[in-house]
């Protein structure tokens, strides 16, 4: 368990400021924060890079916020590569392996597992330079683990990635973490908080704005900030189902007793729909339309937001499932629309946004 | 005109051209004429002189021996300058350029006036048996001297350019900062490290006026050129000094390539 | 524990400073012993001396000339070698850096060999009046040779380091090469190639070996300091050496600080 | 007239093949392409920095192939500032002005004008280094423009701008391009050249794909690439009306007969509306909605394209008004949609972006 208790770091024009959270055993923790919000220092506090200027970190109940780096069994990773360029990738993952007392054939067995877990013993002899990024990231993930750390730090380890690594990445990174690995990971990436994070701390401005499930800081953001920053009110959890005979790219996904249309070519498994609250059109009476999802509900809250009016419908069968739109201040007069009147709600397949995780 | 470059034709360039080809006229000029002064048999006779053999190898192994004791101790201080923040650093910093711009022969006194017997460490040294003047051990600390600053400055780029990441990544893996120096850090920086080391061995090697002053004999090239100058004539000396300028070029050359090739292989 | 930097007091940080220590002992030990054996009385003395004040002033104005009259063509050169690509470049740049390598005694013989009465550079300007041997062109020569690549080296980098972005931008602005040469990259180029020249002026003040070769007199201060040793002994010219010294890290600091402040208004 | 005919280059492992254009007097021409397409090295080559191994650039008749780049008289602007830094902004601007024969009066003159007319007269004394990057921009424009060039080069000049200082320069360049400036603008960004071009050429590949105006590349793209790269097919010229009283953000945009309702804090003023075809709904008989643009018409095109179907329908009231729509194969067939059967176009408010010029 890694325990931040109010810790304090100031520098001339930026600081933290009385940042405290839990990481508990087995959870995925995404630290998430625009830039600048002082993620990073945090990180480099926990490592042992930076000093606090007040405030403790505890890892397994002990104080290791005055711990030498070595000792602190804290692994980092970096956004881009910090493989050492003057060895190979066999010696990069042996390199925690080394100095204490493990015999040469204990260490050829250890880099060769890793090697096939996270799947490079092709690339055993090869340089750091001629890998690519997916390859690095995945050799220096080896190396985090190898050194069997009491909590994995990730700082950005996605964002100089193409979309397929990412994809690559981000599975590794669920199969590590369900090995039971405290990971702490850096972002400001949303869909990587969405797609990974059991926990998410989001940073505002150098104190920690709201913690909690995924699902309570997307449906629930606590500040106007948050649900800026996370950018999607209608997050839905469920099961993306496999595709049908026939070949179509439309696919059905399964959350709480609905069933919504999907675009999406992923494997079936588990998964998040996010749908951004201006695809969501509002109408009075189903009729026959090209959009694939339509629900029935009735209106639980109209809030005017800048530049148009937030309506949230509810579109549950027994249990609440709330929907969020925005629309114009003329269709909420046009439609009548008032709080209690049953709505339907409508998007189109292509508008639902299929994550993995 | 559209057969050549605008880049290429341009009368600026035209003009640098002929200016830099007068700068390396004036370097080339005077060592063909002092290559060309001398015939080969004047030179293999010269090589065949037992003085002259003796005070090339002299020269070699005591300005390899300075550079190589000075890199133990002047490797970590280039480390600690490129890496932490300390009170004083540009002063430090001021003090380790300083022999570059003191005078040789000023040097020389500035070395004569510690080690002489008269002096508190030549009296010191004296008495467990060991004698500074006209030892060899003078010619290294006179070599060491003018030429220390050469592999400092350059180990000090070479460490700052090791990125840091790195460093942390190997900290964080669990070795000790001794580890990470050794393994990481002086890997990396390896090439500035071993360039620095050919230009403070090359400027040793090169050493006149310091060696002078604090130590005649053994006679170290450079100086037996000046002796055999002033006792015999410009013609006694230069093949010599031709033979010496071969002997340098060649280890230099030589020493360039393989920390070049070492460079090739790593990177 | 807790109080203290994680960072800051790992023990290889303090071996580092043990061993950085013992470096800059040796580098100020001997030129701390040297001014403390020389007396103010001693040193108001010798700075009266007519034939030390001839000197010094010789040495200041022979290798600021050398300096200057070196920028000329040798920052035109840097220029090329920074932006250009041509045959044989590497040669070129190896050729620059010989002074360097090549010992300062066999440098002097190799200039000798050009401007003596028997060469044919030197029957030529004897023809026209100008004679090499004991004037003070000679020393300027012996200054400007050893010295020349610190200057073009530093030049060359300081080029490199302008945007060509801002050359295209003023070409295309309908400058013409000289004019963007003179108005856009030397002028950002500047503290590289006043640093440059500090560097080769500071190394032509210092220089010895080439000089006592190719110009015994006129005497300069490094010939005097060596001449007054071994006529006179350590005593007579400690005291010399100690004003020489003075003076040129006084002017050696005052030159940086101006250039330095220059750095500030412009940039 | 900039000509350019038949450009050959090639470099090793890329190159650009055949390339011809012609920019007329007056005109504003954009160099659309992404990154690697060649645009950079086309401008290089007209700007005289490079060679080309075939074909010529003739600028008003004249072969400036093999012109010296001083003597062209065509000015350069880059995307990051290329100012003198050694010089105020009042020596910058005055640059191209020296040396060739005006007074002292007559450059203070000039320079004071173009200040004037870029809005940084406040600025003259300052060093380049404090300057933001709008201002760096607007100095670097006048100075190009202050050097009376032929034809201005601009090579992604908004691209490291923030939003608010894009705008801004983009109506600096509006402005240059109606004193009669001949521009050739190269950029990756598909906005900037509809927000400020009269012609666009997309690269593609080292070759020119398509030349034409702005309506014809976006309505009729002429390959999958093109459409793909401009990325929306919805677009329609016309007048943004001035706000109604009321206050609210809802404005009218009117093309060709119809009327758009866009959320938009723009003034009024000629410009672009664009829907991406992924926002457009298609249904079979109005009914009341939230969305606020809804319009009848009959379908001219069902084509399938990657993952779904594109339903083009006309709404033009006489005139022809196409309009695209990406819709799932299973709405096709449950909306039962075929050629010429009158349907209704649905999007909202929000998904219609005004983009000025």
């Amino acid at each position: 368990m890694l325990s931040v208790r109010q810790i304090c770091k100031t520098y001339p024009g930026f600081g933290i400021k009385d940042v405290s959270f839990e990481v508990q055993q087995c959870e995925y923790f995404v630290l998430l924060g625009p830039t600048g919000a002082g993620k990073s220092v945090m990180l480099e506090i926990i490592a042992g890079l930076t000093r606090p200027d007040s405030g403790s970190v505890l890892l397994d109940g002990r104080d290791i916020t005055g711990e030498k780096i070595q000792n602190r069994r804290i692994s980092l990773v970096f956004q881009s590569s910090a493989l050492f360029p003057h060895m190979s990738v066999y010696e990069n993952v042996a390199y925690p392996l080394r100095w204490c007392g493990r015999t040469r054939s204990q260490i050829d067995q250890r880099v060769a597992k890793l090697a096939d877990d996270f799947d490079f013993s092709h690339l055993l002899e090869a340089r750091p330079q001629t890998l690519s990024g997916g390859e690095s990231q995945r050799v220096s993930l080896a190396r985090a683990v190898a050194s069997e750390p009491r909590c994995l730090l990730l700082d950005e380890p996605l964002s100089s990635l193409d979309a397929s690594s990412r994809c690559e990445i981000r599975s590794l990174l669920r199969n590590i973490s369900a090995n039971g690995q405290l990971i702490l990971h850096v972002t400001h990436d949303y869909t990587e908080a969405v797609s990974l994070s059991t926990h998410i701390a989001v940073m505002e401005d150098a104190r920690i704005a709201q913690i909690g499930t995924v699902e309570e800081i997307f449906q629930h953001p606590q500040s106007q900030f948050i649900a800026r920053f996370v950018g999607i009110r209608n997050f839905f959890k469920g099961r993306l189902k496999a595709p049908e005979a026939g070949g179509t790219s439309l696919r059905h996904f399964a959350t709480d007793g609905l069933s919504f249309s999907v675009l999406t070519d992923r494997p079936a498994g588990q998964g998040s729909v996010m749908v951004r609250s201006e695809d969501v059109t509002i109408t009075n009476a189903a009729s026959p339309t090209s959009a694939r999802n339509n629900f029935a509900g009735p209106i639980v809250d109209i809030a005017p937001i800048g530049g148009g009016v937030e309506v949230i419908v509810d579109i549950g069968h027994g249990k609440s499932l709330e929907i969020a739109a925005i629309i114009t201040n003329e269709a909420v007069s046009a439609l009548e629309l008032r709080l209690g009147k049953k709505v339907w709600v409508t998007f189109k397949a292509a508008a639902a946004i299929f994550i993995e995780g | 005109m559209r057969s050549t470059s605008a880049l290429r034709t341009d009368s600026l360039s035209l003009l640098c051209a002929a200016l830099g080809g007068a700068v390396l006229l004036f370097i080339i000029a005077p060592l063909a004429s002092l290559c060309l002064s001398c015939s080969l048999p004047e030179l293999a006779e010269t090589a065949g002189d037992d003085e002259v053999q003796a005070s090339i190898w002299l020269t070699l192994w005591t300005s390899m021996a300075a550079t190589v004791f000075c890199a133990v101790a002047a490797i970590p201080l280039a480390y600690l300058l490129a890496r932490k923040d300390f009170p004083l650093k540009g002063l430090v910093s001021g003090i380790i350029d300083l022999p570059v711009v003191i005078p040789h022969v000023a040097a020389g006194l500035a070395l004569l006036t510690v080690v002489s017997r008269g002096a508190a460490l030549g009296r010191a040294a004296d008495k467990i048996g060991i004698s500074f003047i006209g030892n060899s051990l003078a010619v290294m600390l006179a070599m060491a001297f003018v030429s220390v600053p050469y592999l400092i400055n350059s180990a000090r780029d070479g460490f700052a350019a090791v990125p840091e990441r790195l460093e942390k990544a190997a900290l964080s893996l669990g070795a000790n900062p001794f580890r990470v120096f050794l393994t990481v850090s002086v890997p990396l920086a390896a090439r500035p490290i071993i360039s620095g080391m050919i230009m403070m061995w090359a400027r040793g090697m090169s050493e006149f006026g310091a060696v002078m002053i604090i130590a005649y004999r053994p006679m170290i090239t450079p100086v037996l050129i000046f002796e055999r100058f002033s006792a015999f004539g410009l013609k006694y000396a230069q093949s010599v000094a031709v033979l010496f300028i071969a002997v340098c070029l060649v280890f230099f050359v030589v020493l360039r390539l393989l920390a070049g090739g070492k460079k090739d292989a790593q990177r």
